[in-house]
């Protein structure tokens, strides 16, 4: 089994979790996070002073998935997530080790 | 507005040396211009900013503010002239502009002119504020302000002027318009529709669902709209009286029953009735109210409450599921359906032939067929007018500046594309 | 409720030709009206909004907003008719149901009736939603409305008419009850215990804490409650006089001193002094100071909030943390408690001879000694009459509809289970 | 304050047969003390809990509702007679501690006393609550409860005395203070700023961005500030007439007018206006009208707004970008900068020979020069004695109990630090 | 090392921390998260309109161990999160290369 | 490519990412997370009862690099968010298969 995290722009939320779901990826697990890359933050002004606020609200994707299936999630994400803007985000990919669905007891592939 | 005080105010304030400063009555209109802010600032606010999402709610905030700044100096310069001094039935004139001759001593109906004015000035405040629920979500903070300012100029005050003024025609044909169902509520409702449809719809609606950011927000400010709304109405009387009382326990009864009916609705519809549909019927209730608040009787306000929730609940589907109309935050649907609903339901529950229903009967001379006559004529010259100078207006400041901000701002926010600032910072 | 008023009132309103509408005592109405819906909506509504975790935080203000509501409309209906028309000494007739005869120029003392109507109708809302806190985040919507609703017709009415009504047996014992120690507070907060108990704890109680959600949100109402008090206590002398002025500044040092109290155990006891406890033990000081408001003066309302303080401290320990009672929101421990001492010591410190202690005085005829008796009998028959009727109105309505949400939807929250709702939605 | 009234109240409140309580006057100051309650709770608690970090919304609350509590007691106690019973020039006496004297039926100009004793401990409330902007986010609770309680006494009641008594020294050269320029806002601005000195900057200023954890919290408080402002310079005419409402009207005009200044400026330096600018710059507009309102007409009001927003605007860069001090949240660029020029500008617009920019005229005798003169010397000697007894109260504080939190609870945030409490809690 | 992620339901956090101490587990790691799978979401009503709700609030736990806890742990966790219902959550494990305390600089097993 | 997770104290980010930075990261993901651990929670007060909060506020790091910047990131982290005190943090470090950025399709060190 696989895991991938996806950090993409957060309006882009629905497109991703369609694209995936059009791939056959049944669940995944989402969290608001804040990025810092090469995007530029915004400025924020306070009663005249001005700050640059470099987090950027982000949303993380986990997703575990069987080891074939990471090629097509991959480009489903890479697909639906592209602005061609900076700031588009990053996929990252590791190993599992185990996965469990604690309703039942499955493991691996079945468990996800 | 209470039509025998109105006229005299008009004729003549601070002139005939009969006229007194009555301490309660000014006590009153000073206490309901603090509630009718308050109806604004911040329950206006509050309403519409937690209805929007997060990103966005700064923009609204601070439109309802920039609104309320921009209309007070406005006010100060012409704008209270146009709509109260002497001049033709159409508009004002520049008499009190700058407030010439309105000094402390001057005197309208029991009343300082100056806490007249001031009362009348967090009408014209709330007024295009209202406006706001229209285009929320995409409209460029300069364009807003620019054509807020002129619609405030263009359509209130001559509106205003038609229906309160001494010599305004509506005024004189004798509409029944106590506290502002054309003035107030049909202009609102038909700008915010026009705003609608000439901005166009906001990114990804209707797919994405665009739901409100904070139901504690919103709730509290529909609270504050209710308990405001009794300056509102209640002080369209003039007077602390007993036209204002009733006034406020119509304007209670409708609110109620407005947020009874909407309830019912969706309990019926969809198995749970949903906070968000009980004060939306509650505003529904108490726009709708306000022309007749002081017409009417404790009867009619049960009538005029229910039929209010009934009918916006379900213009607001129509509108909104039908036709798929972006008004982001359905002013037409609550307020200018409830303007045109409330304004000719005055011409009927005012009748003093209707048993438990009655209210306080019409003007001498009126009957309820020529009362609706005036009142239908009321809301389609209000409806017309409004909805033509809209469009006209946006077209042009659209020309100028463009009305909308671009689809990078609105997709990252109004928040910090417009006014470099964020919400909720809860993070440390 | 000031008693040579309300005996006018009762006897005749409207009638007599001697009795004409002062406007300041009018504004002065219209005002405390808007102060005491303030109080509710969003008063309450937030200050016990704040209380409950996130995910029940709608269902709690829906709760206040829909018996707002629902009591409005029984209000037209008959409730007003039954609390204050002439009828027994236990309830009122049925003379003004749909508020027949209450014209705009009905006189009441000396305010048009409607605004006493009014007024009044902004106590009968505040005191079912006060129950709320006693069984928040478990009940059911529909079983919560029709309990409130029959509690409203048969619990508030009559002891409403008890005790304020011309022809209520206590009102004509000489009861001391400016502004609802008896009617308001000791139903409410008898109400809530025995609704704790009917319905039981929350899942995980006491082990799982169970921490507001939003302190700021509580302070907020509170802040609310104190600035609205104004209106509920003030309001009560239907009169903008000394005797209204005097309420409203014993009030107020009653709510500091109450506040003072908490803050001052919780330091000693646990080296900080919290907000929730600084507010907690202001609505104490307030609540108990409701029924002695009109009848004593600085020196009492300093030594009722801070008796106050302490009473309601302890008796919120020892309900929940000793006897395991789920009283959500602690209503007993804080209205039902402080309403008991307050109409206590309102015989006590209405007495002209404590020096600088010193109240008003007793009504001619009375001494302390039977004045507390008159005091402990109203706070025992307004006790024992709602907690028996209040259990069996809980009983009836679970056998009907029962009264809990299912275990599911507790966890998951009222929120999303009665409502389809979520309060906050931060995230986009 | 209207200088005949409180001069009238100063000699004999509730001696004089003739004088009469007005209900008209009695509604509305009853009305405006519950206003000013409500600007400082929760108006100005929001307002400034807004601005603040998460971690310490609560304790910044807490000050607030601490401060108004301990004010409201040593108020009963002897601080009411320090501030208005008659003693010397400097201080008034103790004739009135424990409100000795002070009846229902005791009457103060046209309203009763007790009325008069409510509405201005609004302001002795206010005032210090106003001072916590200064030392927000890293004093000690027990500290800054007992430095604002001696502050109280030592700052607060003295220069209140000066301004607002019949024997007060600058009250009898002809100060035109007429809501509290000198008394609440110069003497809180100044106190804030030797409060920033004294105990230093925050940890991490000013190179860690400290940005507001809510400006809907603080844009919901300025709102509120500007209604409940109505009452603070409205109710100072003591009475509900002329006077009154162009105190409100000139108090809106110029709030509206700061509020567009600052948020020009922003729009010209930074491309975008932002919502804080905007309600920073209503604040500047609110306290520099504060001491003119009652003494200018609509004209000068605009310019005072105008001016207000660009002064208010450049002291707080130069204070804090430039000067680098840390007075957390600006009290005394916005309310001591506004409170100096607003008392200084009374004195110019209150000339009625100004054209539209005319006042209500001198009182007799003096010419703008003479007038100017009292309102420097005013200025000057609030200023400094402020300045002085803040510096040594707060050194004698700091020595007996220290200031400042400690580091580490500074960085985790004084409310688990001072109040083991959490402002927030979202997750469940 | 191990590490082992579990998205579980909110109310079952208290249950499943004390499973885990009780195992000797000291510490681990909490997040917010929001969880799509076979659990239907719920309806949210907006002015008349019915919107389904798919992303509901789960709790992620980060939990770093020795591997010879990794099965005692699994077992904890899925006795102490399991409903039975559709929604109880997974569980994931994986292999932590390194592992550091910042306050004392221990590394492996002595870190967590 | 190597992914390093740092649990921190949260007034320690500042520092941290300007720690990284001197070493030439160029991106990361910040989540707001609560600690469960060595270090004492506080005590919360509601209404005369005393609660022990065991969650404590952290914010967590997500930084993916090369596997020759570890060694140096780590140092950068620890030395950055030491106090000294209990609850200063942990720091996992674990490999990654893939590393995909989403604007260019790069992948690998590039990706980052
Ligand atoms: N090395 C990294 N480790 C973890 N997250 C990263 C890393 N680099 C970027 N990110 C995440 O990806 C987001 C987008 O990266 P950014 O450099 O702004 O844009 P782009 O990838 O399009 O060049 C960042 O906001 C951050 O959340
Ligand atoms: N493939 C997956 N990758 C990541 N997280 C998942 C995945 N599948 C499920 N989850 C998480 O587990 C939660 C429960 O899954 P769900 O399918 O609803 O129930 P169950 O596992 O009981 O069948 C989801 O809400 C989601 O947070
Ligand atoms: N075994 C673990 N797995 C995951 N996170 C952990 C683990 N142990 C500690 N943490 C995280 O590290 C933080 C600090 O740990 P703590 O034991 O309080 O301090 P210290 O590491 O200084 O002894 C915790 O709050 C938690 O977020």
């Amino acid at each position: 089994m696989k895991m991938l995290i996806a950090v993409i722009k957060p309006f882009k939320l629905d497109a991703v979790r369609e694209a995936l779901a059009d791939i056959g990826v049944q669940g995944m697990t989402v969290t608001e996070v804040r990025g810092f890359g090469r995007q530029k933050g915004h400025t924020e002004l306070y009663r005249g002073a001005e700050y640059t606020v470099d987090l950027l609200p982000k949303i993380k994707l986990e997703v575990a998935l069987a080891p074939d299936m990471v090629e097509r999630a991959l480009d489903a994400i890479q697909k639906s997530a592209k602005t061609g803007q900076i700031g588009d985000g990053k996929i990252f990919v590791y190993d599992l080790d185990q996965t469990v669905r604690i309703r039942t007891g499955e493991a691996g592939v079945d468990a996800v | 507005m209470k039509r025998l005080i109105v006229a005299a105010l008009a004729a003549a304030p601070g002139v005939a040396g009969a006229q007194e400063i009555d301490g309660g009555n000014t006590a009153w209109i000073l206490t309901s211009s603090a509630l009718v802010l308050f109806m604004t600032l911040p329950g206006l606010a509050l309403f519409y900013g937690g209805l929007v999402r997060a990103k966005n709610v700064l923009s609204v905030l601070m439109q309802c503010f920039a609104i309320c700044c921009a209309t007070t100096v406005l006010w100060v310069l012409f704008l209270y002239s146009l709509a109260f001094a002497e001049g033709g039935p159409l508009i004002g004139g520049l008499g009190k502009a700058f407030f010439a001759g309105v000094e402390e001593g001057t005197v309208s109906g029991s009343i300082p002119e100056t806490a007249f004015a001031m009362f009348q000035l967090t009408f014209a405040i709330i007024t295009p504020a209202l406006v706001v629920g229209g285009f929320a979500e995409r409209m460029k903070f300069s364009a807003m302000l620019t054509f807020s300012a002129l619609w405030s100029i263009l359509v209130y005050a001559p509106v205003c002027h038609w229906v309160w003024a001494g010599d305004g025609w509506l005024f004189n044909l004798g509409l029944l318009d106590f506290a502002g169902g054309t003035v107030v509520h049909i202009t609102a409702g038909v700008a915010a529709l026009v705003a609608a449809l000439v901005l166009g719809k906001r990114q990804g609606f209707p797919t994405t669902p665009m739901l409100p950011h904070n139901m504690t927000m919103t709730v509290t400010g529909a609270a504050m709209l209710w308990v405001g709304w009794f300056g509102f109405n209640g002080g369209s009387a003039l007077a602390a009286d007993g036209n204002a009382a009733m006034a406020i326990l119509v304007t209670h009864i409708s609110a109620a029953a407005g947020a009874t009916a909407w309830a019912i609705i969706e309990w019926l519809r969809y198995g749970k009735p949903s906070a968000l549909g009980t004060v939306t019927g509650m505003v529904a209730g108490l726009g709708t109210i306000t022309p007749a608040s002081g017409f009417v009787g404790p009867g009619g306000a049960l009538v005029i409450g229910l039929l209010a929730g009934v009918l916006c609940f379900n213009a607001t589907n129509f509108l909104k599921r039908k036709l798929g109309v972006d008004d982001s935050l359905d002013v037409f649907p609550v307020h200018g359906v409830g303007g045109i609903l409330g304004t000719l339901l005055a011409g009927v529950f005012a009748s003093s032939a209707l048993g438990a229903f009655s209210g306080q009967g019409y003007a001498e001379g009126m009957t309820m067929t020529s009362q609706m006559g005036v009142q239908v004529l009321g809301v389609l010259a209000t409806l017309s007018y409004t909805a033509v100078v809209t469009w006209v207006l946006l077209k042009l400041v659209g020309a100028v500046m463009g009305l909308r901000v671009t689809a990078e701002e609105e997709s990252s926010g109004l928040d910090t594309a417009q006014h470099n600032e964020r919400g909720y910072d809860l993070s440390i």
